[in-house]
C-alpha cells in the first residue's frame, strides 16, 4: 500500500510541478487574476455597498450565494453528526456514579436510591476531571470572550471578522464552559433542541431574507429590495442585508459548533462528555 | 413569478430543509409532508424552466442582481434543463417510494434524515443548474456530506467504515476539482463557466490549461467512481439503508455525468477536448475497463445490491465511453444515457428496497420464489432488466443503440466489443436472479410445502410509484425520437461534427 | 510582507505538517496539527489575507483542534505507524 | 545559476503547495489509522487553499480593506489593494474542511464504538472472521 501511494504522489506531484511551471510569478501585480474581475469588487465597494472591507461585501453581496451555501455545509455537517452518533433510546445503567463535589470522593449508588446528600453531583466515569482553579478562571473569561465575538459580528463591515469568525468564538465560549465543568451542566443551560433550533434558524434567517428579496420582486438574495422595509435608500439597503445575513450566519455557526462539539465529545449518549 | 424558476427550483428545497429540520424536533409526523410539497415545488419549477427553455434557448437568472463575472450566475440550456427534469422527478418518485421503509428503520431519526434528503436534492439540482465553477464546488460539497450522513446510517454495521472510505476519496475528487478551478482562475482571472469559455482560446497552448482540464477530470472522475477510482462505490452503496441508496444510486453518478460533460462542452469548448487534449483513445481504453471489469466482478457477486452497484460502474463506463467518442452520435447516446439510466437504477433499486422491505434481505438464496410472493415487485424488476439488457420498447436499448453508432463511426472498436459483451453479460445477471426467483421452490426448510406460500406483496404506496417508474422506462423508450430531436440534439454545440 | 519572512514559516508549516504525521501519538498529533493550522494562520497574515488568517485561527486551529482532541478522547490514542 | 534561484524563489509558495499536497495525498493513501488519514485530508486541503491565497498576492499591495477616502471622488487605485475573490473563496473553502473534519471524526467514533480499534488493517481482519462465521 505504501509503494502505491508513493508511486500515485510522485506522479501526481511531477505532473503538478510541470503544470506550475507556465503560472504568472508570485505575487506580479498584472497577473490575469488581478486584472480581469477583481479590481471591480476593490472599485465599488464603497460606493455600492458602503462597506469599506471588500471581503466582506463580496462574501455577503457580491458572491452571497457561494456563502448561504456554505453556511449549509455548516448545518448539514452538524445534522450528519447527530444523525450518525446520537443514541436517543439510552438505557439507564443500574448503578450510578456520584461524586461529593467538596472532596472530590466518588462513591456508586444501586438503582433507585438516591445520593446521601444534595453535594453529590452525578457523574458518568470515574475520571471525569474537576479542578477548581479551571473552572474559576473559564467562568471569569467566558462573558470577556462573548463580547469580543458579538464586536466580531458586527463590525464585519470595518475590520477583519464577520459572521464565521463570530459564530466560532460565540460556540468557543460554550464548548469552553462545557469543557471545564462538563456537559451534563452545559445542557441544562443550553437544551439540545434549543441548539438544534438556534442553528436551523441561523441559516433560515440566511436564506428567508434572500426568499424575502425574491418576493418584493428583485432576484434571490438582492438586497435593493429591502429598501423599502428598511426604510433607507439602496446603497445602505445592501449595507444592511449584510449586516443580517451576518449576524445569521453567527447563530448558526455558533449553533453547529455547539451541537457538534457535544455530540462528539459525549460519543452521542449526552453523558459527561470530556 | 415564472422568471424566478431557476431560482425557486433551489431554494425550496433548501428552505424546506430548515422547516423539516424544525420539524424533527417539534412535531415528527409532519416532516414527510413538508418534503413531498418541497419536492414537488421544485419539480414544477425544473418542468417551468425546461419549457422556458424550449421556447427562448437558454434562461441566465443573475443571483443577487449581479451581472456574470462579478455574481454569480444561473445559465440553462437544453442540456442541463433535460438533466434538471430528470433529477427532480426521480428524487419525488424515490421520496414517496421510499416512506414506509424509512419510518421502519429510522424511528425516532425521520427529522434528520428527510433534512439531508432535502439538502442532497438541493445539491444536485444546484450543480445542475449554477453557471458558476465555484459556486459547483460548493454544491459538490453539500450533496457529498449529505450523501455521507445518508449512506453512513446503513443497516448492518459495515455501512460506516465503507461510507468513510467514500469520504476519503470524495475528498480528494472534490479538492482537486477545486485545484482545477484554481488553475483556471490563475491564467484567466474569472470564475464564471461562459466567461472562461471565452478567454480560454488564446490560452490553448499553455501547460496550465491542460494541466487545469485534466485535474478537474480526474476529480470528478473519482467522484463518479470511474473505472481506477471506483473502489469505493461498490461497499458505499451496498451496505447503506435501501432509501438512501436508491436516492444515491441513481442521481449521483448521472449528475457528475453531467459536470463532465459540461466541462467539456461548455467551459473547454469541443475544439480543446478533442483536438488540442489528445485524450480520446485513452479514456475510452479506461471506459473498456471499467465495463469489462464492471460485468466481471458483477458476475462474482451473490447479492443482488452489490451486483447492481457493480452494473452502475459498468453504466458509468457506457456514459464517459460514449461522451469521449468525439461524434454527435457517441455524445447523444452519452446524454441520452443520462435520463435512462437514472430511470432504470431507480426502478431496480426500488425493486431493491422493496425485497428488504419484505423479505429483510437481498442476497440469492433469500430471494428463492418471490416471484409467487412478491409477484408484481418481480414484474417491475422484468422490466428494469429488460431496459438495462437493452430490448427495444424500453429506453436501454436506444441510448445504446447511439452508443455502438458512434463507437463505429469513431471507429472505436473495443467500445463497440466492450458494449455488446455487457449486453451479454447483463442478461446472464438478470435471467439468474429472475430464475431463482421463478423456479426454485420457495427454501423447503419451510416444511409445510403442500399448500403454496400466501402472496403478500410490498404495500401499494411502494407498488404505484414502481409502477410510474417501469411505465416511464418504456414511455421514455417510445418517446426517444423527439426527446433526442428537440433537446439532446440543440444541447450539443456544432463544434462536435 | 518580505519574502525571507514567508520562506521560513512557509518551511515551518512543511516541518509542523510532516510532524503532524509522523508523531507516534494520537494527541500529539492533534496538538501539532492544531500548531500547524495556527503557522498556516501565520502564513495568511503574512501574505495580507486577513479575513482568511482569522478564520482559519478561529475556525480551522481552534475548533478542529478540540473535536480533534474530544475525538482522541472518544477512541485511543494508539496508532501503530 | 543565478536565474534558476530566481525562478525558484519567485515561485516559492507553488512549490511549497505542492509539496503540502503530497504529503497529505500520501496520508490519506498509506496511513494505517483512520485518524492519521483525516489529518491527512485536512493538509491536503489546507495546501489548496495555500494555493488559492498565494494567487490573490500583489507585491507592495495592503490588504483589501478600503481605507477611508478623505475626499470622496477619489479613485480607487486597485493595485493597492489585495485581491479579495480568492479570499472569499478560502473562506468557503476553510469552513468546508472544518465540516467534513467534524463528520469523518465522526465516523471514526462510530467505527470504533463497533470494532474497537482504529487500524484498518485490524478492523479488515475482524470483518473477514465475522463473514467466514455467517
Amino acid at each position: 500500500m505504501k509503494a502505491i501511494g508513493f508511486v500515485i504522489v510522485l506522479l501526481t506531484g511531477g505532473f503538478l510541478i510541470y503544470a506550475a511551471a507556465d503560472f504568472p510569478g508570485w505575487g506580479d501585480p498584472n497577473s490575469p487574476a488581478s486584472l480581469h474581475v477583481s479590481p471591480y469588487y476593490l472599485e465599488n465597494t464603497v460606493e455600492q455597498t458602503h462597506v469599506p472591507n471588500a471581503v466582506t461585501s463580496v462574501v455577503a453581496d457580491y458572491r452571497g450565494y457561494d456563502t448561504m451555501f456554505e453556511t449549509t455545509v455548516i448545518f448539514t455537517a452538524g445534522v450528519v453528526c447527530f444523525f450518525l452518533l446520537r443514541t436517543l433510546l439510552r438505557k439507564e445503567p443500574e448503578d450510578r456514579l456520584y461524586r461529593h463535589v467538596l472532596t472530590g470522593v466518588t462513591i456508586r449508588v444501586k438503582e433507585g436510591k438516591l445520593p446521601p446528600s444534595e453535594e453529590f453531583e452525578r457523574i458518568d466515569t470515574t475520571w471525569t476531571p474537576h479542578d477548581l482553579i479551571i473552572k474559576t478562571i473559564c467562568r471569569l473569561l467566558v462573558p470577556f470572550v462573548q463580547i469580543f465575538a458579538l464586536y466580531v459580528i458586527c463590525f464585519g463591515h470595518y475590520s477583519p471578522g464577520g459572521g464565521f469568525q463570530g459564530g466560532v468564538i460565540l460556540g468557543a465560549s460554550i464548548i469552553v464552559y462545557a469543557i471545564s465543568t462538563d456537559l451534563r451542566s452545559e445542557l441544562q443551560r443550553i437544551r439540545e433542541k434549543t441548539d438544534a433550533l438556534l442553528s436551523a434558524f441561523g441559516v433560515f434567517l440566511y436564506a428567508g431574507t434572500g426568499a424575502l428579496c425574491l418576493l418584493l420582486g428583485f432576484n434571490f438574495l438582492d438586497y435593493h429590495a429591502l429598501a423599502p422595509i428598511l426604510f433607507v435608500n439602496r446603497v445602505m439597503a445592501r449595507s444592511h442585508g449584510i449586516f443580517i445575513v451576518e449576524v445569521g450566519v453567527g447563530i448558526a455557526v455558533m449553533g453547529t459548533m455547539i451541537w457538534i462539539y457535544s455530540v462528539l465529545a459525549s460519543r452521542g449518549h449526552y453523558d459527561e462528555g470530556l | 413569478m415564472s422568471t424566478q424558476y431557476p431560482a425557486l427550483l433551489v431554494t425550496i428545497p433548501l428552505l424546506s430543509g430548515f422547516v423539516i429540520s424544525a420539524a424533527g424536533w417539534l412535531n415528527r409526523r409532519l416532516c414527510f409532508y413538508i418534503a413531498v410539497i418541497a419536492l414537488a415545488g421544485s419539480a414544477f419549477s425544473c418542468f417551468g424552466v425546461l419549457l422556458q427553455v424550449l421556447q427562448e434557448g437558454h434562461v441566465t437568472y443573475h443571483l443577487g442582481g449581479w451581472d456574470p463575472p462579478w455574481g454569480i450566475e444561473y445559465y440553462v440550456d437544453y442540456l442541463n434543463g433535460l438533466v434538471l427534469v430528470v433529477v427532480s422527478t426521480v428524487a419525488l418518485v424515490n421520496l414517496i417510494a421510499t416512506k414506509r421503509s424509512v419510518e421502519e428503520e429510522f424511528q425516532e431519526k425521520i427529522g434528520p434524515f428527510y433534512t439531508l434528503y432535502a439538502f442532497m436534492v438541493t445539491g444536485l439540482l444546484g450543480i445542475v443548474v449554477t453557471g458558476d465553477a465555484f459556486n459547483l464546488y460548493v454544491l459538490l460539497e453539500i450533496t457529498a456530506l449529505s450523501g455521507y450522513g445518508l449512506l453512513g446510517m446503513g443497516k448492518n454495521d459495515r455501512a460506516t467504515l465503507s461510507t468513510l472510505n467514500y469520504l476519503y476519496m470524495g475528498t480528494i475528487g472534490a479538492c482537486f476539482y477545486l485545484l482545477g478551478i484554481g488553475y483556471l482562475y490563475i491564467v484567466t482571472g474569472s470564475l464564471n463557466m461562459r466567461d472562461i469559455a471565452q478567454i480560454l482560446p488564446s490560452l490553448y497552448g499553455s501547460k496550465a490549461v491542460l494541466a487545469a482540464f485534466i485535474i478537474c477530470l480526474v476529480g470528478v472522475w473519482a467522484k463518479m467512481a470511474f473505472f481506477p477510482f471506483h473502489g469505493w462505490l461498490p461497499n458505499a452503496y451496498t451496505h447503506a439503508s435501501s432509501a438512501a441508496s436508491s436516492l444515491i444510486a441513481p442521481l449521483v453518478t448521472k449528475v457528475m455525468i453531467y459536470v463532465m460533460i459540461r466541462l467539456m462542452l461548455t467551459i473547454f469548448t469541443p475544439a480543446f477536448t478533442f483536438s488540442v487534449a489528445q485524450l480520446s483513445k485513452p479514456v475510452v481504453w479506461l471506459a473498456v475497463a471499467a465495463i469489462v471489469m464492471g460485468g466481471i466482478f458483477a458476475l462474482a457477486q451473490r447479492d443482488l445490491k452489490k451486483m447492481l452497484t457493480y452494473i452502475i460502474v459498468a453504466e458509468v463506463g457506457y456514459m464517459v465511453g460514449g461522451a469521449w467518442l468525439g461524434n454527435r452520435a457517441g455524445m447523444t447516446g452519452a446524454i441520452l444515457h443520462i435520463l435512462n439510466d437514472a430511470l432504470m437504477t431507480l426502478c431496480v433499486f426500488l425493486v431493491a428496497g422493496n425485497i428488504v422491505y419484505k423479505v429483510k434481505g437481498c442476497a440469492f438464496d433469500d430471494l428463492k420464489g418471490l416471484m409467487r410472493k412478491m409477484p408484481f415487485t418481480m414484474g417491475a424488476f422484468v422490466v428494469g432488466a429488460l431496459s438495462i439488457i437493452g430490448v427495444p420498447p424500453t429506453c436501454g436499448f436506444f441510448s445504446k443503440w447511439y452508443l455502438i453508432s458512434g463507437a463505429i463511426q469513431a471507429g472505436q472498436y473495443a467500445f463497440v466489443v466492450a458494449l455488446l459483451f455487457s449486453s451479454l453479460v447483463n442478461v446472464v445477471l438478470f435471467f439468474r436472479v429472475i430464475e431463482i426467483g421463478y423456479y426454485e421452490p420457495a427454501g423447503s426448510h419451510h416444511g409445510h410445502e403442500h399448500h403454496p406460500e400466501p402472496m403478500d406483496e410490498a404495500p401499494l404506496t411502494m407498488l404505484v410509484p414502481l409502477f410510474i417508474v417501469a411505465a416511464g422506462l418504456i414511455l421514455v423508450g417510445l418517446y426517444t425520437g423527439d426527446i433526442v430531436n428537440r433537446i439532446i440534439e440543440l444541447a450539443i454545440p456544432n463544434g462536435i461534427v | 510582507m518580505f519574502w525571507q519572512l514567508d520562506l521560513v514559516i512557509l518551511t515551518l508549516v512543511v516541518f509542523a505538517g510532516l510532524g503532524s504525521l509522523m508523531v507516534k501519538d494520537l494527541l500529539g498529533a492533534g496538538i501539532l496539527f492544531g500548531a500547524y493550522s495556527f503557522l498556516m494562520c501565520l502564513m495568511w497574515t503574512v501574505m495580507g489575507a486577513v479575513d482568511v488568517a482569522f478564520t482559519e485561527a478561529s475556525v480551522g486551529a481552534g475548533v478542529s483542534t478540540v473535536f480533534f482532541v474530544a475525538a482522541v478522547f472518544r477512541t485511543s490514542r494508539r496508532t501503530k505507524d | 545559476m543565478e536565474d534558476i534561484v530566481q525562478t525558484v524563489v519567485a515561485k516559492y509558495n507553488y512549490w511549497i503547495y505542492i509539496t503540502l499536497m503530497m504529503m497529505g495525498l500520501y496520508a490519506m493513501i498509506a496511513k494505517n489509522n483512520l485518524i492519521k488519514k483525516i489529518v491527512g485530508m485536512n493538509i491536503f486541503q489546507t495546501a489548496i487553499i495555500l494555493f488559492y491565497v498565494s494567487i490573490g498576492v500583489k507585491k507592495g499591495a495592503t490588504i483589501p480593506i478600503i481605507k477611508a477616502l478623505h475626499g470622496h471622488h477619489e479613485a480607487i487605485n486597485p493595485a493597492e489593494y489585495m485581491n479579495p475573490l480568492p479570499h472569499v473563496l478560502m473562506l468557503t473553502a476553510i469552513v468546508v474542511g472544518v465540516a467534513t473534519l467534524g463528520v469523518a471524526l465522526a465516523f471514526a467514533i462510530r467505527v470504533y464504538n463497533r470494532y474497537n480499534t482504529l487500524e484498518e488493517d485490524e478492523i479488515l481482519s475482524q470483518i473477514r472472521t465475522k463473514t467466514e462465521e455467517i
